[in-house]
């Protein structure tokens, strides 16, 4: 598939979202953080969010860590094995920046810079939702998830402000 | 024809809703809210419109997903004609016949695994291959013997014991999801399987639960004399209400492992068919 | 130190072992670079275990590489550090592998991280990534921090060819994983691929990023589940290194928040096993009763998971009234709720069926491998770092070890649904003994060159923090995760298992980077090594 | 039968599924979100910059006339260390948790401060609200406050010098 409608691709997997969760070298607290939005208290599961066990079935990644130097490979294969639209929601301070690591030797820094180890091996990603946290909390992957589907809408914006006495 | 293409669709159409309605009761069992009632519908309708990715085997492997799908509508077809005639002789052609295509699905499934490449895929087709053999024969076996005239009390109630139990089996729910048992086979038959062709095999997974579930049914109703409509209407009252039953024995278990599966299976199963025979023997 | 231990020590001088500092719970020895197998070997058979063992580069103090390796006297609550110097132009050392099994890990770390080379074993690539150069050693002190070497591209391995196919079960991902070697469905042997979650996070501390005060936060990012115990263990470290006296009350919500963790780990991993299982009744009403602990934990925290509440000096949070009763209320809640549910979960016939007799470690492999924890215990080996070396408010509870001797899944599996209640008692008695008074004491300097070895138990087992203090942060920091210790041991407790129990087996030590999900399956009856691809064409 | 019990203990505990977003999250009162600066508090004086551990916090200076306190949300730990060093309480910790982002770009909040000129070398080291805070809260002399701190150093040298007769030999 060369291009994709991510508008009609969304409405298709409104009511139906198969997530396959990829984790490049996190601390594991998002990681039973996504385990524990599928727990009753928050039963992502009346969305029809299900987890499954291959990026083959999956219609959205719930991706984690900071990428580490040794997981890369491995990461990008993976994400290349989803079929288009690829979809991605960034989970974790990590994941999203790099987070408390985000300079040392041995972890490439977060989504960002994966992105552009992805486009250099022809891998494209059609849309990515950032959840910042540490860990994110299950509500916030739900809220992210919502958002990606455009259910909800983005709270944040990029603020700038002079600084005034009041 | 046109009768069995309006059974065909109405089970094509109900067997997902009752499976959401299975997701809906284990999720009351888990104290959460759960998917709404339509989500299997939900989940295969998306899978039709995805891409289609065609797994190694190419347009070959495919078919048998899809001629796998098929056999099981066809057999199911059969199973209400089975069940109209009310348990009777007349239907002995009839269930033979879906005896045979419930084997033919289940090895339709074992091929498509074992045809892969993938190792959870090939080790899950062996595990489905040992559970048919463990379950089928005395699924045959029982059926058989109820049709054509198991009429001794004993005879009958051991027949629909078996029949129960090899009718759970075949459902492919705890403790016997062995073949694509997640955790170590990470869905194992299906693992190759997205988009569309995925949806097929979702449809083949509720419409094996929904055969189960009439199986079950035709076994319960061996001791009325209902037949046609009436028979009808009860097997299709009952069905949804064992698919719960089902529903509910599947979550207090847990997964069982191949070779006690088939242990258990062959050794519970091998006792009471034997008793079952000798009363037949015996007409008691 | 008990006569014992001076036994002991006198023995090891006989050997050529030199006393540098004698402290509280840790004497330090020098021992000469040739003798340092023997005295390893008389430690070990005197019943010590091997706790780590850490490379320093110390070349701009002394002129030296310095090799640590901690010995556990358990019995004494002593701990034996040995030093060993290895010149600088020299860089090798003779491994002790040999007379000690669970050397084998730490060993090959120093030889991956700061290039000293072993003799007198067979040596691999541990830590560092496969596309690292050779001769780079993250842990020398030339090398900066967030240096980013060039790849190097080596000949792939088939095993490198990728990912094996998902998740291996989707209860516990990582990027970790095993070769299993099987046999139609039977495994027989085990190789372990890992380290994808390599951080470099004792180099980073040592970075002029951290100071003593930040390196909390990072001790808690190590693990992600057990991270309070990381940060509490640094923190000890620290001020044990310095004489940094904590207030009393401190001492008692370190503890208190240390138990929570264990709650909610041990119900985290109870739940995970009961998915492993096909119970997943049983994992979501476990889980549930664990959302409570989790949000007990965000209460009195702050956070859900990674705590941030510990500094150098104690604590950042204090309890008040509304805290404590909450507490109580919970662990009350809980102890109820998951008697209940062990009752129904344990009456289950698979989990009885596939937990008795899988995943056998015997007592004697255990010893060996010095493996902590739940899985320690479960094997017969009375361990527990709460006993053996009291800390924080523990010298001051009642609690009971469970003890094992199975060494089976359920022995492992047994030992942490007690545990569960254990803690809740431990947590109950330090409510009621909470003292008042201050939770920080801030007037403190850390002078460079001091050392301490600190440990805690982890909900996994014994996690080992030694701390080199230097200017502003640590000179060197290394941290030796429970997990680290046990999971050399699933080679002897997977060999013989059937593949359907593999994945309860790997989850039974409780992985803290879990390796479950990653596992490569090789039939070797058709003899085809069959490696499972993620990618097809695509 | 003691493994039908968890049904029993199912229908107990009935359904605890809280319905977010359409029910409230289950926050706590201490929870830790987000931080907020406050714009009219902060002095832009960097002490949160230092405590940060992941560099969440960062001050620029794109012009050389002002510069930026940044914090980039999406690598924040949420410690919470920065409120608690800030000197003008002007840090915040939020309870705000839905972050969520489809750019990196708008995860940033900024604070600008102008810089101040040291009426003597010209160097620019203050902002322009460290200035007012020292005016309000130290009772120096005029003369320094808009000084830098070395100009500061090398004045006060020399008028001490001068009362101890110093500079007189």
């Amino acid at each position: 598939m060369s291009s994709v409608n991510l508008a009609r691709a969304l409405r298709a997997i409104k009511r139906s979202v198969w997530v396959y969760h990829l984790n490049s070298g996190s601390c594991n607290a998002c990681d039973i953080e996504i385990l524990d939005a599928l727990t009753p208290y928050f039963d992502v599961e009346r969305f029809g969010i299900k987890l499954v066990g291959s990026p083959r079935h999956a219609d959205l990644i719930l991706f984690t860590g900071p990428v580490t130097r040794e997981s890369l490979p491995k990461v990008v294969r993976a994400i290349r094995a989803m079929p288009r639209p690829r979809l991605i929601l960034v989970l974790g301070s990590c994941g999203v920046s790099g987070g408390i690591w985000w300079d040392t030797y041995s972890t490439i820094g977060g989504f960002k810079k994966l992105e552009e180890v992805l486009r250099e091996n022809g891998v494209e990603v059609d849309r990515v939702v950032y959840v910042p946290g540490c860990p994110v909390r299950p509500e916030a992957i739900i809220y992210g998830i919502l958002l990606l589907l455009g259910v909800v809408e983005q709270k944040v914006k990029k603020v700038e402000v002079v600084a005034s006495e009041s | 024809m046109l009768h069995s293409l309006a059974v065909a669709a109405i089970q094509l159409v109900l067997a997902p809703v009752y499976d959401g309605l299975e997701r809906k009761v284990r999720a009351a069992i888990h104290t959460r809210i759960g998917p709404p009632v339509l989500q299997t519908w939900y989940d295969i309708v998306k899978l039709f419109s995805k891409e289609v990715v065609v797994p190694v085997g190419g347009s070959w492997y495919a078919l048998v997903a899809v001629l796998e799908m098929l056999t099981l509508v066809t057999a199911s077809v059969l199973l209400v004609h089975v069940s109209s005639a009310g348990l009777n002789r007349a239907a002995l052609f009839e269930a033979s016949v879906f005896i045979v295509l419930t084997g033919i699905a289940t090895t339709l499934a074992v091929v498509r695994a074992v045809s892969q490449s993938n190792v959870f895929s090939v080790l899950g087709g062996f595990r489905e291959f040992s559970l048919m053999i463990s379950a089928e024969p005395f699924l045959a076996t029982s059926l058989l013997l109820l049709i054509s005239g198991a009429e001794a009390p004993a005879s009958k109630a051991i027949a629909a014991l078996v029949l129960v139990i090899a009718a759970y089996v075949i459902s492919g729910r705890v403790p016997y999801d062995i073949a694509e048992a997640e955790p170590e086979l990470a869905s194992g038959v299906n693992i190759e399987l997205a988009g569309p062709l995925l949806g097929v095999a979702t449809l083949s997974v509720v419409l094996k639960k929904f055969i189960s579930a009439t199986l079950t049914a035709l076994a319960l109703t061996s001791w009325s004399s209902l037949v046609g409509i009436a028979s009808l209407a009860a097997a299709a009252l009952l069905t949804p209400i064992i698919w719960i039953a089902h529903t509910v024995v599947g979550t207090l278990l847990g997964r069982s492992r191949v070779d006690l599966a088939v242990r258990f299976l062959y050794t519970t199963l091998f006792i009471l068919s034997s008793m079952l025979l000798v009363s037949y023997g015996l007409g008691v | 130190m008990s006569k014992g231990v001076e036994a002991l020590v006198e023995m090891v001088g006989k050997l050529g072992g030199a006393v540098e500092d004698v402290r509280k719970s840790e004497i330090y020895i020098r021992v000469p670079r040739e003798a340092v197998r023997a005295v390893a070997k008389l430690l070990y058979d005197s019943g010590a275990y091997l706790k780590t063992c850490a490379g320093v580069d110390e070349r701009g103090t002394s002129g030296f590489y310095s090799i640590y390796y901690i010995f556990g006297l358990d019995s004494h609550g002593v701990d034996a550090v040995l030093k060993v110097l290895v010149p600088e132009h020299d860089p090798l050392i003779p491994s002790i592998l040999p007379e000690v099994p669970a050397a084998d890990w730490c060993e090959l770390e120093i030889r991956d991280l700061l290039g000293i080379e072993l003799s007198g074993r067979l040596t691999k690539r541990l830590v560092l990534p496969e596309d690292w150069p050779d001769g780079v050693y993250p842990l020398r002190k030339e090398f900066r921090y967030d240096e980013k070497p060039p790849r190097v591209v080596r000949e792939e391995l088939p095993e490198e060819v990728g990912i094996p196919v998902g998740p291996y079960h989707p209860a516990l991902h990582e990027p970790e994983y095993f070769e299993l070697y099987v046999e139609g469905e039977k495994v027989v042997d085990v190789v372990y691929r890992g380290f994808h979650v390599h951080r470099g996070i004792e180099k980073l501390a040592e970075s002029p990023r951290f100071t003593y005060k930040q390196i909390p936060f990072l001790a808690e990012r190590i693990c992600g589940i057990c991270g309070f115990v990381h940060s509490t263990c640094y923190v000890m470290a620290v001020e044990k290194a310095a004489g940094i006296g904590v207030p009393e009350r401190a001492e008692f919500i370190r503890s208190i928040v240390l138990e929570v963790e264990r709650l909610h780990s041990h119900l985290l991993w109870l739940g995970v096993a009961a998915h492993l299982l096909g119970y997943d009744a049983g994992f979501m009403h476990t889980w549930r009763i664990r959302e409570r602990v989790m949000v007990l934990a965000e209460y009195l925290t702050g956070s859900r998971k990674t705590y941030g509440i510990n500094v150098v000096g104690g604590v950042r949070k204090d309890l008040n009234v509304d805290k404590i009763d909450k507490t109580m209320k919970t662990v009350a809640q809980v102890r109820e709720e998951f008697k209940k549910l062990a009752d129904a979960a344990l009456s289950v016939p698979q989990i009885k069926a596939r937990a008795v007799g899988t995943g056998v470690l015997t007592k004697s492999e255990a010893r060996a491998l010095s493996v902590v924890g739940p899985v320690a215990r479960a094997s017969g080996l009375y361990r527990d770092i709460r006993k053996d070396y009291p800390y924080l408010a523990y010298r001051k509870v009642s609690f009971r070890v469970p003890l094992y001797t199975e060494g089976d899944n359920l022995a492992r599996l047994l030992v942490r649904v007690e545990e569960v209640f254990e803690s809740i008692e431990i947590i109950k008695q330090l409510i009621d003994m909470l003292p008042g008074g201050g939770i920080v004491s801030e007037e403190y300097e850390i002078p460079p060159g001091r050392r301490a070895v600190a440990a805690v138990e982890a909900p996994r087992g014994e996690d080992v923090h030694f701390v080199i203090t230097g200017l502003g942060r640590p000179y060197r920091w290394r941290v030796r995760a429970p997990t680290y210790q046990n999971i050399p041991a699933l080679r002897a407790m997977l060999r013989g298992t059937s593949l359907a129990d593999a994945p309860l087996t790997i989850a039974s030590i409780d992985p803290c980077f879990s390796c479950t999900d990653r596992v490569l399956v090789v039939d070797v009856r058709s003899s085809r090594r069959s490696f499972i691809k993620l990618v097809r064409g695509g | 039968m003691s493994i039908a019990r968890i049904l029993e203990i199912a229908f107990r505990t009935g359904r605890v599924t809280r319905k977010y977003p359409h029910e409230p999250p289950l926050l706590t009162p201490e929870f830790r979100g987000a931080v907020r600066v406050d714009p009219s508090k902060c002095w832009g004086c960097g002490a949160c910059v230092k405590i940060c551990p992941p560099n969440a916090l960062s001050l620029r200076s794109d012009s050389g006339r002002e510069v930026v306190l940044e914090y980039f949300v999406g690598r924040c730990i949420f410690c919470g260390m920065c409120a608690e060093v800030c000197p003008a309480r002007a840090i915040e910790v939020t309870k705000e948790f839905e972050l969520s982002s489809t750019s990196l770009e708008s995860l940033k909040y900024g604070v600008a401060h102008r810089l101040v000129r040291c009426s003597s070398c010209g160097s620019l080291v203050w902002t322009e609200a460290e200035l007012r805070a020292v005016i309000r809260s130290s009772p120096v002399a005029e003369e320094y406050v808009v000084l830098c701190p070395r100009c500061r150093k090398t004045r006060f040298a020399r008028a001490a010098s001068i009362r101890v007769g110093a500079g007189s030999e």
